[in-house]
């Protein structure tokens, strides 16, 4: 037998869970005023987080899928983002979509039953939230390829979870963006839960990130509760990807704090101490002991932050809450470009609403 | 008799096609230790164990082309897609493999497996959560497509699904799946599949319809009554293979009809009952056959979706069109 | 002018295409140097190099969703699906994206693709390459469904559906790629989607139907003018959004109405046609619409798939039984 | 960076291209006399797909896909199964059909256009020829999970071709296999060529073997030329699967001599030297010379073994051509176990025939 091929997985973490570096900084976070941003983001989402669960629980929202525990993953791969880059999110990286500059008030819309929740003002190239699970990964690399044809900067960032990775629409656009070589990136956001399937019961590969070895592409596992180590490892993928090499696979390893979404249970399926073991993991915590150690944080600043966080959130609720549905034929306007003639006698019908002949 | 939910029905067939026959296996996202989303499957992994009750990796391409195997292999596999929106992977194998490995064959193997989903929309949910693409499947040879609408439909239908020995596409309307309760006995009896359930009976005109809507056309039956209409309510339940002579006896009766589906008109399954109606039942027919329907677009997401749905106010609209026509 | 065949019309029509737009690509199994098994690439990837002619790996639902994301972001995708067998995997990329990225996103993101694939049977091909599934497509809201039936119309309605804004299916009667020639001008005129082609006038029935069938049905409408009977032939070429108007104007003036189609009766686009005119031209129906389809049941193997497919013969008998009719 | 998980493919090879041993022969392989069934399968697999292909050409078959030149891995595949394995082939398999009790005229009636030829009276459990790229992996999980589950001996072989391997749903059975543990065992028949696409079009990875890297289970590669190899390689599968410790990839390396079908002209997209220069590694001629080097095998012996075989394709030919179609009306005869009542009227009409009202 003769050996013809040999791969590594690596795994890469640099704050531990106290906050600690346990390897050299890369050269963005060695200032560790340059990573209140970061800290702000993480806030923000965790903020905005709960108060749409609020939102839900009190009727004033639908089904929301809750990010909480998983703020350094979302916040980190944006942050390494370029404008230009094209941001291909699930449910579930409201963080990513927030740094980018979707709007609070959008993603209320969003989750409150609003197409116009997806019309961004911000990112107008930015895909919209991707329910179908995996299926936005092709996605990716069509926008990749578009990119690369038209000669266009910017990279296809596409996100997606653990159980992601069991679909066969992720393994094919991989494999495409590997033999295609485009400018994409898959981060994977793996929070070790897929509803109720443990990520162990998806796949018996030993990591997520040994997925790109079929791609014949590299694939790196970070710790995703360390947001120096998720924001160096999409940099160093989009690095690769703006310099022509083409497409990578990133894991990042974290933890769904609480229920899939609102209309979810996670007390049939998992137990409460297995839940409550992952605070110590906490990516939020552990940044904010960073930059306290560095002498960059203080209580007071913390006051301020959550108090103009508050602020803020509250506007962005009353205006999503001040804005009036859209009218029943409005479900016609953006079905074709020009609605054709055969479907007009329709639109007038649905114009006089569900409950009227 | 204990009372229960359409879903409680699907769940009491699940059970006891479990227990009275080794060959059943169920599978799905969630199925196990969740026990379904909608706890459709709830309780089984407990009593049946994660052999037969299996969770599923997320894909539902390969749920459908894993059941054709088991079943091709001496299984009865009865798997859940989680809703009927991420049920187009599965297509390929329905079409290309499940609903043709018997005539491939020629009866050498076969496919006796059910693939149930969630459908319909109503229910305030998330996009991709209000499909109902019935006439797709509809279109298929070799498969049966049934939609239960009571919770004694569920249990009798889906019991009937899994001792079929082909496969069969098992539709359950989420927005009634706790609806209403009836009494419903575990005695192990399967309802046909070649027929159409009449559930009012009238003279005046006919409401066909299934899942979900069986609710409004029933409301829409009893404001007729009010206005001294007798409206006779059919309930399809298995729209494929179609019990149309049911269906036209009625009409040869009333002479005037009202077919009533939550899928969008153009190519619904409506279409073909109304074709049926007028290729045989043209000289019966005193008034065109009325279509009440979801819109031709895209269900829109739920602040919206309300508008999309057919009201009780649109047949009984369209009812009093078919009989004001002269 | 030169002459070409249907496969030639599609041809030129891509070529076309590729030359007057930058923004178009053509991608898909082997249609790169092998210039597509049936040749409609042929020469694309010489005269526009591997960047815009782009083989694809094995990957039916891969090229449907990347597709999606090459036309979201600004190109105009056409895409070739080897056979219309194995289109299934990309359904979930049509339905759940493709035709709803616009209206997700209030118009911010479009998708103008097209997704090419040769359809029907007769040609002595092994199983999964004598599919006309049209109807499954034809349901879905927001796409277009596009079956050219002569050269001049497959270059004309390619183009139209190439430039078009939204997404298209356009599904190339293989049966007669290569039937006929006709002179075709390469002058980048489109023709509409949005109109039914009336092929032959007349004024005693109407016969409607799209693809490689339209090859019987002429052949009928010859048989039963040898008969004094004065057939008028709609190719509705453009399924959705159906250009309804013309079908029911000519059947108001004819009185009666076959319609032929290849795929089978169930579920199949005749019965929207059908159940159309019950509803709206019940008043001039003289006689019930007949349907002339494949039979309710799998394509047989080629050697007795010629039974399953409809004939000229069984056209004109249903033409003269609507003809009797009184 | 921590180093995660590392991973290694592996190449086998027992004979070398001129049917010298490179490595020590297994077990079964020691007494040449044992190879000579397989030297005959392969010959008649060989003489089989002329006779084909020749019926084609005088419009008296179908399409055909031709095996010319892999007919060492169909071949050792299946002599490494026991009756009780599950065969699940494409159609460039007829080698392992044969060899498991397809009858010749069987797989003629199939090529013909008549549903009968998968009617075997062989294996009765084996699959059918599947048409639909890569769709047969995901019935071998199911197979495989029905024997573990049914606690009844044998595995589910697969068979699929380097295009399939770029389809997801190569993917996502080679992942639910591994997961759940099944005995099955997938066998990539890699001859470089998926019609017009050749291999390295379809993916980055250096090597097919290791696609199995995803979804955590060995993959391995051999020479497909090799006929040891392959029955070797396919043994140590099945016996992995067998001994309940799951599934596995091979990935057997050949190269397709011929046309893609008969309906395919391969001069349109490849050079005739590529294909010219592959017949020094021909499988046949190479265990020929391994035979006959040992003393097992003579000129005399391939005489009366051709002498033979003709004899038996002449004999199955015959009674392929003897057989008259099914009556029209029998394309609804399997349609459902019992013909619903719904269609009998269309049922008698077709009795009628095409040309008939
Ligand atoms: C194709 C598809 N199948 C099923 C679902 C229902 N569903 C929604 S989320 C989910 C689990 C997703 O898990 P993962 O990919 O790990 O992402 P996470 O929710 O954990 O972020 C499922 C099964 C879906 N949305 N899409
Ligand atoms: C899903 C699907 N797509 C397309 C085709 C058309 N097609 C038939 S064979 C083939 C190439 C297959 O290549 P490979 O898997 O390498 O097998 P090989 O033919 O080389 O044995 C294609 C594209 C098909 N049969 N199935
Ligand atoms: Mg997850
Ligand atoms: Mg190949």
């Amino acid at each position: 037998m003769t050996k013809v091929a040999s791969f590594e997985i690596h795994y890469r973490q640099y704050l531990d869970a106290a906050g600690t570096a346990v390897a050299e900084l890369p050269a963005f976070a060695r200032d560790p005023k340059a990573l209140i941003p970061l800290y702000r983001a993480m806030v923000l989402t965790r903020r905005f987080d709960a108060k749409a669960v609020a939102l839900q629980r009190t009727g004033r929202l639908g089904t929301f899928a809750s990010s909480l525990g998983q703020e350094a993953v979302t916040v980190g791969l944006a942050a390494a983002m370029r404008p230009e880059d094209v941001l291909l999110p699930t449910y579930r990286e409201a963080g990513a979509q927030l740094w980018r500059g979707v709007r609070m008030e959008e993603l209320l819309l969003y989750w409150g039953g609003d197409e116009r929740g997806s019309d961004f003002q911000g990112p107008r190239a930015d895909f919209p939230i991707c329910v179908p699970i995996a299926s936005q990964c092709l996605h990716a690399v069509g926008v990749a390829y578009a990119k690369k044809l038209k000669r266009e900067p910017g990279v296809a960032v596409c996100v997606c979870g653990d159980g992601a990775t069991s679909n066969g629409a992720f393994y094919e656009a991989i494999n495409y963006a590997g033999v295609w070589r485009v400018p994409a990136l898959f981060v994977v956001n793996n929070n070790q839960w897929a509803i109720s399937m443990p990520r162990a019961a998806q796949t018996a590969a030993g990591t997520l990130a040994q997925k790109a070895i079929a791609a014949g592409i590299p694939g790196v596992q970070v710790d995703g509760n360390d947001v120096i180590a998720v924001r160096d490892a999409v940099e160093q993928g989009l690095a690769r990807a703006r310099g022509g090499e083409g497409a990578s696979v990133i894991e990042a390893l974290t933890y769904r704090m609480t229920d899939h979404t609102t209309a979810d249970d996670a007390s049939r399926y998992r137990d409460a101490e297995e839940v409550s073991g992952q605070w110590a993991k906490d990516p939020i915590a552990r940044l904010r002991q960073h930059l306290a150690a560095a002498g960059a944080w203080s209580k007071d600043q913390e006051e301020r932050l959550i108090e103009t966080i508050s602020g803020e959130i509250d506007a962005a609720v009353e205006r999503y809450l001040a804005t009036p549905p859209m009218p029943p034929e409005a479900m016609f306007d953006h079905l074709y470009a020009v609605l054709p003639a055969a479907y007009t006698e329709q639109q007038i019908a649905a114009s006089r609403g569900g409950d009227h002949a | 008799m204990p009372e229960t939910t359409l879903i409680g029905g699907v769940n009491m067939a699940l059970a006891r096609a479990l227990s009275e026959d080794e060959r059943v296996v169920v599978l799905g996202e969630d199925v196990g230790a969740n026990g379904g989303v909608f706890r459709a499957t709830q309780g089984l992994l407990e009593r049946f164990g994660p052999e037969r009750v299996i969770d599923a990796p997320l894909a539902e391409l390969a749920i459908g082309g894993i059941s054709v195997g088991m079943a091709a292999a001496g299984l009865r596999p009865v798997a859940e897609i989680q809703f009927m929106g991420f049920i187009y992977p599965a297509i390929d194998q329905i079409v290309n493999h499940a609903t043709r490995l018997r005539n491939r064959t020629r009866g050498r193997l076969s496919c006796p497996m059910v693939l149930r989903a969630p459908f319909g929309a109503g229910i305030h949910a998330p996009e991709h959560h209000c499909e109902s693409t019935e006439a797709m499947f509809a279109h298929i040879p070799g498969l049966r497509v049934v939609v239960p609408s009571s919770p004694q439909r569920a249990y009798g239908l889906l019991l009937a699904a899994i001792r079929d020995p082909d496969p069969v596409i098992f539709l359950e309307p989420t927005r009634i799946y706790r609806a209403v309760k009836q009494q419903v006995e575990d005695d192990g009896a399967a309802m046909s599949l070649d027929d159409c359930f009449v559930l009012r009976e009238g003279s005046d005109i006919t409401l066909v319809t299934w899942g979900a809507m069986v609710k409004e056309t029933l409301a829409a039956a009893d404001r007729l009554r009010a206005e001294h209409v007798s409206a006779e309510v059919i309930d399809v339940a298995t729209l494929k293979p179609l019990d149309f002579e049911t269906i036209l006896g009625s009409v040869e009766k009333t002479g005037r009809c009202v077919i009533v589906h939550e899928a969008v008109l153009t190519g619904g399954f409506g279409g073909e009952i109304a074709a049926r109606l007028a290729e045989r039942g043209l000289l019966s027919l005193q008034a065109p056959v009325e279509r009440v329907t979801g819109y031709d677009t895209v269900v829109p997401l739920f602040r919206n979706e309300y508008h999309f749905l057919p009201s009780e106010a649109r047949i009984v609209a369209a009812a009093r069109r078919a009989l004001a026509f002269a």
